[in-house]
């Protein structure tokens, strides 16, 4: 099983790296903005799988904060990043 | 092999599925909403068929509990996330693809 | 063992890697950028030797130093970034002027 | 029988996964360090964050993991994301021409100085290869301090080894960085007061999510304080959580009432520092040396201080993101 758990989460890795591309891409920040919310729950995933395959029980707790977490980067975005413009568009 | 682990190794299988699937969608999909649509399925089901896959194989119900927790907390920061980029990306005048 | 000299090379590379970086960039906030990932860099080289070799329980002091490390590091950059908006304020640009190299 | 044939399988794939890993990594920090636009340097940052929570959990560093979770996924994002607002609010109309002066200082290399382009590449390798050298003449097997700590581990008062080096065996070490955060703070307050605020109502969505999320930040970095005595956590991670927790409520547009800006906040930072300090103070006077704690009380005591410390360390990070001193509005 351990076997199992790890080629998925070398997988979920590989998922991972090939989303950068959008980030690369673009072409607005909101699509950046989306493929770093997908990095989070792979992420998320991810250690589930480790803290399975390695017998390693309090890594759930990472998983737990990134899942917790896993907002406030993005009210971030939609809040200031973001609203910067509308904020500035408003004023003129 | 246990009927656990046969049931396991299938549900984190489709989770993977709906991994692939969802940067797949990010990748090819031609404008924000819906690259949002494709993201939200790796969140909500790739996410819960693993913590599914997992929980069968935790060693307490309090466990299986934690992974469940975590799963309802991405969804809800997902689904959240997912309507405050539509609307802001909405009113930032970002024209939904047409065919 | 070759998780260990791996996971060091990582590091060396991403000090140098920022270290290149904070000196060529003029744009102050990749300056901080730059600053930190030669920050992870030193965390990565200081856990990866401390990690166990077989079996045994890795070093618990090298771990306690970069945990309060990264929560040191965060600190120092909103300082850092804090500068940055106060130089914008002063000066209008938020990156170093460019001088002629030679 | 089965298991022992699929072991160097095993080791193969964890392999693969350290290397894929590792160049990630440093592909990561390559393109956030040059990608023309600040925005995508950002996100490839936070992403690097990320990566490096999954090293730290392959390392078997699940403290450190925790710390690099709570920080990376919440708090350094934020931070940025909010600076970058600032700095394009300023004046928005020089942005376009800020990308393309950001373009040119890492494309163009004019030809008298390819020189010194040369020269730096000379001295970064030189750089990188002194680095390298030096770890890999390092002593092997070495265990470090591993052993004296768990030696010692019953008299600290707590049984995972990470908190009793934090807390007891450097104590000075963690009493300073606690310092090192209210300094930070204050240097941030010398330049005056908050920025103006952005006056945008959050929505039904937006205050649904962070009435439901800031509880339950505030009780994991209660749980992730208390079960710091004998598992990962701590009050540094539990700190960083509720750092997240006051940034979210920030984000929303909450504010500290004005009765509560003064000295009940100034209060609330210095508690950590104070309490540790104090039960220092406390048992030089019981003729014991500064921060020496008896083993029969050092657990007891050791969670009074993480309390107050998680509380001060939350509050400090989450003042450190509002930009300013709370009590002062520079509005222009």
């Amino acid at each position: 099983m351990e076997m199992l758990y790890l080629a998925i989460a070398l997988f979920l890795l590989l998922t991972l790296v090939a989303g950068l591309w959008r980030v690369l891409r673009g072409p607005t920040s909101a699509d950046r903005m989306l493929a770093a919310q997908l990095f989070g729950t792979t992420a998320v995933a991810c250690v589930l799988l480790l803290a399975q395959a390695f017998e390693r029980p309090m890594l759930r707790d990472v998983a737990l904060i990134f899942a917790l977490l896993a907002a406030v980067t993005a009210v971030a975005f939609v809040r200031r990043a973001w609203a910067a413009g509308d904020q500035n568009d408003a004023v003129k | 092999m246990l009927l656990s682990e046969f049931l396991t190794s299938v549900l984190l299988l489709a989770g993977a599925f709906f991994f692939l699937a969802g940067t797949v969608g990010l990748l090819r999909f031609p404008d924000v909403y819906t690259r949002l649509h494709a993201l939200t399925k790796a969140d909500n089901v790739g996410l819960g068929l693993m913590v599914l896959g997992l929980a069968l194989q935790a060693e307490s119900w309090a466990v299986a509990g934690k992974l469940l927790l975590i799963w309802l907390l991405v969804l809800l920061s997902s689904a959240s996330v997912a309507h405050l980029i539509a609307k802001a990306a909405r009113q930032k005048g970002i024209e939904p693809w047409k065919q | 063992m070759n998780t260990v000299y791996l996971y060091t090379m990582v590091g060396v590379g991403l000090f140098t890697l920022g270290l290149y970086a904070l000196l060529i960039h003029s744009h102050l906030l990749r300056k901080i950028l730059a600053i930190n990932v030669m920050g992870s860099g030193v965390f990565l080289v200081l856990v990866a030797l401390a990690a166990p070799t077989q079996g045994a329980v890795p070093d618990p002091v090298p771990h306690a130093m970069v945990i309060t490390g990264i929560v040191v590091a965060v600190s120092a950059t909103a300082l850092a970034l804090a500068l940055v908006l106060r130089v914008r304020t002063e000066t209008g640009r938020a990156e170093l002027p460019e001088e002629p190299l030679e | 029988m089965e298991a022992i044939s699929l072991l160097p399988l095993m080791t193969l794939l964890q392999l693969v996964f350290d290397t894929l890993l590792g160049f990630a990594l440093l592909w990561l920090a390559w393109r956030a360090l040059a990608s023309p636009e600040l925005f995508q340097a950002i996100v490839l940052f936070i992403a690097f964050g990320l990566l490096m929570a999954l090293a730290w959990v392959r390392l078997d560093a699940p403290d450190v993991a925790l710390a690099e979770a709570a920080i990376g996924a919440g708090l350094t994002g934020a931070l940025l994301l909010a600076t970058l607002a600032r700095l394009e609010v300023k004046n928005r109309a020089k942005s376009e021409l800020e990308k393309k002066h950001e373009v040119r200082v890492i494309t163009e290399k004019s030809k008298h100085q390819t020189f010194f382009f040369l020269l730096r590449m000379l001295l970064f390798m030189v750089v990188a290869t002194g680095l390298v050298y030096a770890v890999l003449t390092l002593p092997e097997n070495t265990s470090g301090l591993a052993m004296p700590v768990l030696e010692n581990l019953e008299s600290s008062g707590v049984s995972n080894p990470v908190t009793a080096v934090l807390l007891n065996y450097r104590g000075y070490d963690t009493l300073l960085e606690l310092s090192v955060l209210l300094l930070a703070l204050l240097g941030v307050w010398s330049f005056g007061g908050i920025p103006k605020p952005y006056r945008s109502f959050p929505g039904p969505v937006l205050n649904m999510l962070s009435r439901l999320l800031i509880p339950l930040l505030i009780m994991v970095a209660g749980y992730l304080l208390w079960v710091g005595a004998h598992a990962p956590g701590g009050a540094f991670q539990g700190g960083s959580v509720l750092g997240a927790a006051g940034v979210l409520l920030l984000l929303v547009g909450w504010r500290l009432g004005t009765r509560f800006v003064g000295l009940p906040l100034r209060i609330t930072l210095v508690f950590g520092v104070g309490i540790f300090v104090s039960a220092g103070v406390v048992f030089i006077l019981l003729g014991r040396q500064f921060l020496e704690y008896p083993p029969s009380f050092a657990g007891v005591l050791i969670l009074l201080i993480e309390a107050a410390a998680t509380l001060s360390i939350g509050i400090t990070l989450a003042a450190l993101f509002l930009g300013g001193r709370p009590e002062f509005r520079r509005h222009k």
